[in-house]
């Protein structure tokens, strides 16, 4: 059972670890984009843990969600805010109601998470986007949890999808985003967007299971 | 070792941007009440006209904001560096300059921008106000022929925002509007090269790596990888490899007419670019197409980056009224 | 290594350059027939206007020709790069424009210009020309206060030219325009930093070294060094230390206007600028000093050198007056 | 004796030499200056070399120095142009009417150019310009042709003092030129101005001794 106050431990995880990650994020999107992603992602994640943090615990999932979509999007814009904001919206939308998000709830909503950004950002896996980490990431968390129903197992597999498939951007070559004029020279780069996308799985999973 | 920027904070280096624009230009430029990032021209909106609201992410300066002003674009909203605006400032942006006419979103073609844009769009229809867009795909380097829908938005941004902007100027309806935009865009040709990096101020770290003698052909004004990197050559080879794509695609009959931008991406210094211009204006004049006006400067830029684009944009009578109806901008002025 | 520029053959830059501009200009910019570093505005001259002949080293573009136009000067006399252009284009520039009131030449205060143009003064006046000389002194960094006529001329050259060049299109007499353009040059104050260096076309080495966290305080536009050289500092303590220095010498009373020109030395981008100019406003509007008008971007440049400069000319009303006469330049306009 | 011909092929020397020493010179001058010396002098000894060689050899030598001074000024401009276009003339003024320029006539020629420079820059010694090379060279060059009557000793002699000036603006703060705003910060360093005068006298002495 996930409360809003440790939905805050999720945002406060993701934003430290994008910290971290921010330079090598830079560094990898200098390669086949435009040097900036990690820029985006810590801002995004830190503006969205501000947010989150001053609201009061008592708050609702969905609120909390919403509330972390819109200042992801105000603080960022670029690809990664619609994508992200989007993703937490229907997030939001996916546990409307709740006063808690249950264990079952946090897969759903990884799965209502990267269809958001499949809609908002019509790309398919293998576009070598973020989508390749995602997506494969929430399916396996599903099936995972169908298995198991355990949470932290699910956010393992998770984890272990969204890193293969962050590796599979490599051998891809870019038909959305800014790397998508590059054409075969986005070959043999692994993509910003899906390293990023790693980096905040492994986070929510060290949130809510370490 | 951290690239060297006259800046404060990196983090605020935008925000900060902006208020000195602000306090430089206050007979040009205002921002939103509330909205620091939409930016409006003092004397542009008024009621009846198609609002023209510009923008995309900063870096790029004079383009976007100092191409707001009486007669060119009614606002712009502000990204940050290399990066869209979101929605919000977008949306405000509209909202200031709607004067029941409708509004034309125009910006270059970016993955980012089109979908908050996009959202921005979707937001100003729950308001009522009819939005049209109009993408700038002016990078012939940045995707072929038959794929112009993938095409990024330059420095020919210049034009195909002049053109539109005047066109909101002469009171024309919404449709007209759009017309002219797509008509200016399909009409916009740029070709650009890259010497050196620029440094993001949050990371001040190069963008990319070049060789100290190597060009990148046909890079983007975020330093996304170009077409092909090769040995740096001297300014009329340069400028040749330019035209020839350029010419080969805008297929100009002799006595048509252009107008031509020689554009720095951000240290080019004028000299090298009044050097291509010669080049310039001597392949042109050599088939026979007349030139009906050059600029030449920073227009389109990188941050610091090394490098510069030439754009020619073919003309037609609607076009060249366009292009020489007055504006009047904080970083611009014609006619 | 050689640095990175887009040119052809380095001896021929500067006049590779100046067909470049003629070509872009031609509505504003013509050369002396058969004196091709004598560039005369196409609109200028005039019969019984005094003609004003500005002039210098190439590498500082717009300055000096695209100052060039009606309402500013009326001729430019183009050097090598950083270096005085000979006596002969000078000449032809005073024959060209001279319209029997006399000729003002004015020009940044450096030995070789001085020699250079008092030869042909010296000449123009075995043609019957009366020439006045006035030199610009504005670079406050290049001696101390009583030593005034030691100082180089920088950027606010822009001021000066503009002050002198409205009283010149006003049909003032030779004296007026010498008294307006001696004024012009003791109300402004400038001073500089730079942060990187820039190399010459024919040499392209850097024409100087400075460490990667140093910037030189007082640097001349030439590259000549400066009063001293620190760490890189921010952009507010940056301008603080040049307004500092400029508000002790000029001594604003609360509720004096001044101008502001804030310069990049060739490649630092509007962004940078921008940010210090929200500190020159802030400081100004702290002392209740008001700013009449802010120009912000390559006014005079050292070719791709990176650095700025900040400019205050302290207003009166005749100043005021003729900074705000209408001009029509290639590369600038107001009014 | 020095005809018209030899004329030339003291230009021609001294042209080539400071080819030589093109860089060297632009990077004193970077010190101190802007970086430019070395052009200015081989752009103006080149200029004034082809322009004499274009003359026929029967051309008197106040001619041909004429023409070496229009040329050479109107190559360069700058501070370099003015003051060796004046020596030019200077020079040119001293053989005035004379069919050849004889070795004693060109000693004097060498003290009539540096007072041209004197006149014309306003430096006096000291001051850290080429004056400090020129002067005590012609100098010089004059008290060995009273004691020796032969030129390549007085050359000699020229190049020694020209030397031993141009090492003493090492320890000169500038107050001519566009150094002389350094101040203090001017010493330790070599004037650009005086050490292509070494360049150009010991030129001539190779040109007219070797
Ligand atoms: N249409 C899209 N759908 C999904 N992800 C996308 C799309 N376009 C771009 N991305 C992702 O966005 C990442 C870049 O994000 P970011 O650097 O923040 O934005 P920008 O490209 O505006 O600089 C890419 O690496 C890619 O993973
Ligand atoms: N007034 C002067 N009198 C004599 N020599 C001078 C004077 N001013 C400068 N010089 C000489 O000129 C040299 C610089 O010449 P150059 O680099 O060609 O000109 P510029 O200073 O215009 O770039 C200095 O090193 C100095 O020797
Ligand atoms: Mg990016
Ligand atoms: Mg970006
Ligand atoms: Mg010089
Ligand atoms: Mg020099």
């Amino acid at each position: 059972m996930i409360d809003s106050a440790r939905l805050k431990t999720v945002f406060r995880t993701i934003a430290s670890a994008m910290d971290t990650h921010r330079d090598r994020l830079c560094a990898l999107d200098g390669v086949i984009g435009d040097a900036d992603h990690g820029i985006a992602m810590t801002l995004g994640y830190s503006a969205a843990r501000d947010a989150v943090d001053a609201l009061d615990d008592t708050c609702d999932p969905t609120a909390l969600l919403n509330t972390a979509a819109k200042s992801f999007l105000n603080a960022v814009g670029a690809s990664s805010g619609p994508l992200y904001a989007t993703a937490f919206m229907r997030a939001a939308a996916c546990v409307k109601g709740k006063p808690v998000v249950e264990d079952a709830d946090f897969v759903a909503m990884l799965q209502a998470m990267a269809q958001g950004m499949v809609d908002r950002g019509k790309a398919a896996v293998g576009e070598k986007t973020m989508i390749d980490a995602w997506l494969p990431a929430s399916n396996a968390a599903r099936t995972s949890w169908d298995e198991t129903a355990n949470l932290c197992e699910s956010l393992s597999a998770a984890v272990r999808a969204a890193n293969a498939g962050m590796e599979a951007t490599a051998s891809m070559v870019a038909t959305k985003g800014r790397s998508a004029r590059l054409g075969e020279r986005s070959l043999g780069h692994v993509d910003p967007g899906a390293a990023s996308a790693v980096v905040a799985i492994e986070a929510m999973r060290e949130a809510l299971c370490c | 070792m951290q690239t060297k920027k006259i800046i404060n904070d990196g983090g605020r280096a935008v925000d900060e941007m902006l208020e000195g624009v602000l306090a430089a230009h206050p007979r040009h430029l205002r921002a939103v009440a509330g909205s620091p990032r939409s930016i409006v021209a003092v004397a542009g909106p008024r009621v009846g006209k198609v609002g023209l609201v510009i923008g995309g992410g900063s870096g790029h300066e004079p383009t976007f904001l100092g191409f707001v002003g009486k007669g060119l674009a009614d606002a712009a909203a502000i990204g940050n560096v290399f990066a869209s605006p979101p929605p919000d400032p977008i949306l405000e942006c509209a909202k200031a300059v709607s004067g029941g006419a409708g509004v034309l979103f125009m910006y270059g073609n970016y993955a980012g921008d089109v979908m908050n844009f996009d959202m921005a769009a979707e937001m100003a229809a729950m308001d009522d106000i009819e939005v049209r867009t109009v993408l700038t795909t002016d990078d012939i380097a940045s995707a072929p022929r038959d794929q112009i829908e993938k095409r990024r938005g330059v420095a020919g941004n210049f034009f195909i925002f002049k053109a539109a902007g005047a066109a909101c100027d002469l009171l024309y309806p919404l449709e007209e509007c759009e017309r002219i935009a797509r008509k200016a865009n399909s009409r916009t040709y740029t070709m650009g090269v890259a010497l050196s990096p620029c440094s993001l101020p949050q990371t001040r770290k190069p963008n990319f790596e070049i060789g100290a003698d190597e060009m990148e052909i046909g890079m983007g004004i975020h330093g996304e990888p170009g077409i092909s990197r090769g040995e740096l050559k001297t300014a009329d080879q340069i400028t040749d490899e330019m035209l020839d794509r350029i010419l080969a695609e805008m297929a100009p009959a002799r006595g048509d007419r252009v107008a031509v931008l020689v554009n720095s991406l951000g240290s080019t210094p004028l000299m090298e670019l009044y050097i291509m211009n010669r080049r310039v204006s001597q392949r042109l004049s050599e088939i026979g197409v007349e030139v009906h006006a050059t600029w030449v400067g920073n227009y389109c830029t990188s941050l610091e980056m090394a490098g510069a684009s030439v754009t020619l944009m073919h003309l037609d009578d609607e076009m060249t009224t366009m292009l020489d109806h007055p504006c009047d901008c904080a970083m611009f002025r014609a006619g």
